[in-house]
């Protein structure tokens, strides 16, 4: 293994330096990142948080029209409950505060933990659970939460700029989480800094279907194939589970190792489906966004559109990962 | 049972946490995230730290401090788990610890992930390690065994209950997402409360060796 | 090797259908990345190019503030005086053009053929060659032209936008070029779609120092090291060559497969060196930008500001892959 | 040397480049970018089809309809190089075609290279096979030597060349990047030189037969 840090142990640690020493906009403090601008009042306050390797996810979102707070974990181990206390206390502006937690054990279990320890704030939150890979059921822990979270983060962002008040603001952001499905396909494991070998090993000739961002392994492998028959399998997973019609967003993510070119090329296939399927991509992200460290890969995530989730995406957004408008 | 053995057993299962580390990471890497070593070699390595900052004067203080420390610094599902099994099983117990009351209090700690993760036997969770250590517990309480043989009993359910998951289907945390392909692998969490378990009866020898002493 | 793509032959053709589909702002016509909006009259136009597999450069930098067209040519390979012709003449608003073209034989030739033939077109050229991992003497090429070209479109291109004429425009994005230096480290190879394997062989222990972006070796091999370690020997080539003082731009750039978190604890290392010797980070950029297909490792890009260039940096830019301010 | 033999001549230089294409690829790889392969397949496919779609009347027009195609279709430094390299073989190419005559065009096309790409024998590029090819042909004229043995020199010259690149140090193009690391390396455009020339030299070997029968 050969990464870019300096001990399997910093790593965490040494990217919140480099991000406090890139953006200005940011303030890092016991390992929770805020808008250096601080809480405004009367503005709901939106915390998110997990395991870091997801990056741009979630700390390169904090910033206006987005996030107020992020709570990085270790390498794919959702924060402890004082991070999110912290935030939490520190953002509430008066007006409450959303937590947005992905659907995962740990996740879940911290935010619940922390608030519960933050009485003296009004607490509410947002369940991200889009990935149809897995089954939702009473055998699962549900669904795991991925691309949609970023949707959620921007959308429910843009709101609570707005001036709306915490219970509309946790509203739309579970609206956008219903509207939202994804699924991911890796041609590489990750490779954690901790472990230092790949997470699962992958032959050459295969790729792994239905994959989650922390190189769990997914649902079955099934034969290398093109750009176009990969997204087509994305695809019909996607809309056997939420048809696809009318405005879509639609992002077409990197899991951290794929290159821009190669995310174009899936796009362009992403696109042509839905055209197929007579619905339209009405907006759209191409890029490395909910990564899963130097996984070799893509997801897709799509979401259904209204007017009002048109114009709250369009909203301005001055965030290092998402930028537009101002 | 007095406070020095509450420590030395976080001691001892630190230690064998950081040796098995590796173990563990490799396990959660088959059905997880590979971070379960790292997390439990994190966590314990600061409940030893905890301990020397804040030596405990009481058995249900060193494991308040325990499952204190495990929720502040490990994250993950494993560390709130973990951390609340540990401050239940604080809170449940009584000074001075009789085998009895470690029992009751143990139940108490399982209880309390159960509770929490709302997984039940069979899922595939450290609770299939750990359900079976506190039935071994309450049975030797019932036949009035020594603590060195109750513990020694639990650490082998746990043991067995442990490996008892490779075929199971998992059915909570991530493991579960992988479904089929869950089946014919070890569950960390169980391999991890195992360990635990192991430590417990390490230190119950070394008492009753003591004792012979 | 496991790839993205349909056919290695169509990978370029099929990346951009998918950018033109991503980007209403984008105009792709004839293997040339077009703004939507087209020329305006009485700014200078500015054309870049160059191989693709370097995403977002520079078709990801087409747009209000930066390029008015790009040049795409096939993976590693300079496009053609065709290409370039359609591309300069389209988006001639009266007041000529700009080549911006990085110092590659293949890119000089190609761009030198086209400018010949454009004789109707006011054409102006500015070759950039910051890398300091080549020696720049009679024995060379030169050195060649990598992260600074980002820095040269940015500044040049808000210079174009506030109306500046052409032979300002040049001068300053001349200006750019040598206050610029860039050094860069391999931890991986990249591998082009048409060759199916890695460009060259690194073993697990070794990293490639002063690497192109082509996936050209290096000038030699060291073991593998910290990221602190691999910052130190970047920033000394760089301040080597060009001493590190004032205020300074500075891009740590990933190659392509590196993960931001890895960038970002790269740039933690570079700005403690930067302050180390007395400099000022005033602006800087943490991310893939300048890339190498899928090639894992970082360069480092330094620009010697002042408050003319700052003020350029810092004026809007509205491209796929560099937004802000509008 | 009718029209025929030129567009014969090029088909099967398109031909060796595409059965040496992976050849020329690693040779890049090595010192380049991997990609010289690709470019001049890409290319000589483009000429192969320009000539159909354009069938050339006279022996000139053939070169230029290639060297035309190559600076259209190929890009990189290989581009621009061998389309010069064509077309001014083609404007100095008089109509009936002799040795002598395309002897002193070769030799325009060989200058055009230089010219353009600045760089000089020893240097480490297509020059190092071009330019022997060249004396090749030129001493064959003035021997009074066949078109055949005259073509098979200059292949075997061009060969020897691209061979004699290997210890050179490369001085411009990418393979100048690497300063001493380039030494110990064929130089993939001398190579692809070498590919052109042995398809002139086999055509030549065709059209002798021809003659015979
Ligand atoms: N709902 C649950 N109830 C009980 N134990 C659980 C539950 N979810 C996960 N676990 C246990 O936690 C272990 C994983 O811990 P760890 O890897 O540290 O956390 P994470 O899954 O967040 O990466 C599993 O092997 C399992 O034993
Ligand atoms: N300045 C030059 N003069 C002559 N030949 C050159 C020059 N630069 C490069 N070449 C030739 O071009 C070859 C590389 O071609 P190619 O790989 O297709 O283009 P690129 O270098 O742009 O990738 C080299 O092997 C060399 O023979
Ligand atoms: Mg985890
Ligand atoms: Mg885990
Ligand atoms: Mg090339
Ligand atoms: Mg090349």
């Amino acid at each position: 293994m050969k990464k870019l840090i300096n001990t399997a142990q910093s790593v965490v640690e040494d990217a919140l330096s480099g991000m406090a020493a890139a953006h200005p906009s940011l303030r890092v403090r016991e390992r929770v990142v805020y808008r250096a601008s601080g809480p405004r009042a009367g503005k709901v306050g939106l915390v998110s948080g997990g395991g870091s390797g997801h990056e741009p996810l979630h700390a390169g979102f904090v910033g206006y029209g987005m996030l107020d707070a992020a709570c990085p974990g270790e390498v794919f181990t959702s924060p402890v409950p004082d991070q999110i206390i912290e935030a939490t206390r520190a953002v509430d502006g008066g007006a409450g505060v959303l937590h947005i937690v992905k659907n995962y054990t740990g996740d879940v279990l911290n935010f619940e933990l922390a608030a519960e320890l933050c009485d003296d704030v009004q607490v509410a939150s947002v369940l991200v659970d889009d990935d149809v890979a897995v089954e939702d059921s009473l055998y699962t822990a549900g669904r795991r939460g991925t691309g949609a979270t970023l949707f959620v983060e921007k959308i429910a962002g843009a709101l609570a700029e707005q001036g709306a008040p915490l219970a509309e603001v946790a509203r739309v952001a579970a609206d956008v989480d219903e509207r939202s499905r994804s699924f991911g396909i890796a041609l590489t494991s990750c490779t954690t800094p901790a472990a230092g070998k790949p997470t699962f090993e992958l032959p050459d000739t295969q790729v792994e279907l239905g994959i989650g961002i922390h190189g769990e392994p997914g649902r079955r492998r099934v034969p290398m194939a093109s750009a176009r028959e990969l997204a087509a399998v994305a695809m019909e997973a996607v809309h056997g589970d939420l048809p696809l019609t009318g405005d879509l967003l639609v992002m077409v993510n990197g899991m951290g190792g794929t290159p821009l070119m190669e995310l174009y090329v899936v796009f362009a296939e992403v696109e042509a489906f839905i055209r197929g399927k007579g619905a339209r991509v009405s907006r759209s992200l191409v890029g490395n966004y909910v990564t899963s460290l130097d996984m070799q890969g893509f997801s897709v995530t799509v979401c259904r559109l209204d007017g009002e989730l048109t114009r709250l995406w369009d909203a301005p957004v001055d965030t290092p990962g998402l930028r537009w408008g101002r | 049972m007095d406070t020095g053995f509450f420590v030395t057993w976080l001691r001892d299962a630190a230690t064998r946490i950081r040796l098995q580390r590796d173990r563990l990471t490799e396990l959660d890497a088959a059905i997880g995230d590979a971070d379960h070593g790292a997390n439990l070699d994190r966590g314990f390595t600061e409940v030893c730290k905890a301990l020397e900052d804040w030596p405990p004067t009481a058995p249900a203080q060193a494991l308040l401090t325990a499952g204190t420390t495990l929720i502040r610094r490990v994250g993950g599902a494993s560390g709130p788990l973990y951390g609340s099994a540990f401050r239940a099983m604080g809170k449940a117990l009584q000074d001075p610890v009789t085998l009895p009351g470690f029992a009751a209090a143990f139940e108490a700690g399982v209880v309390a992930v159960e509770r929490l993760g709302k997984a039940a036997p069979g899922d595939k969770t450290m609770i299939d390690a750990l359900a079976p250590a506190s039935r071994a517990l309450t049975a030797a309480v019932e036949k009035g065994l020594t603590p060195y043989e109750a513990f020694h009993r639990a650490a082998v359910a746990a043991e067995e209950g442990s490996r008892a998951t490779i075929p199971m289907r998992a059915r909570k945390g991530r493991a579960s997402y992988l479904g089929e392909r869950s089946v014919g692998h070890e569950d960390p969490g169980a391999a991890s409360s195992a360990l635990i378990l192991g430590a417990l009866a390490g230190v119950a020898v070394k008492e009753a060796t003591k004792e012979v002493d």
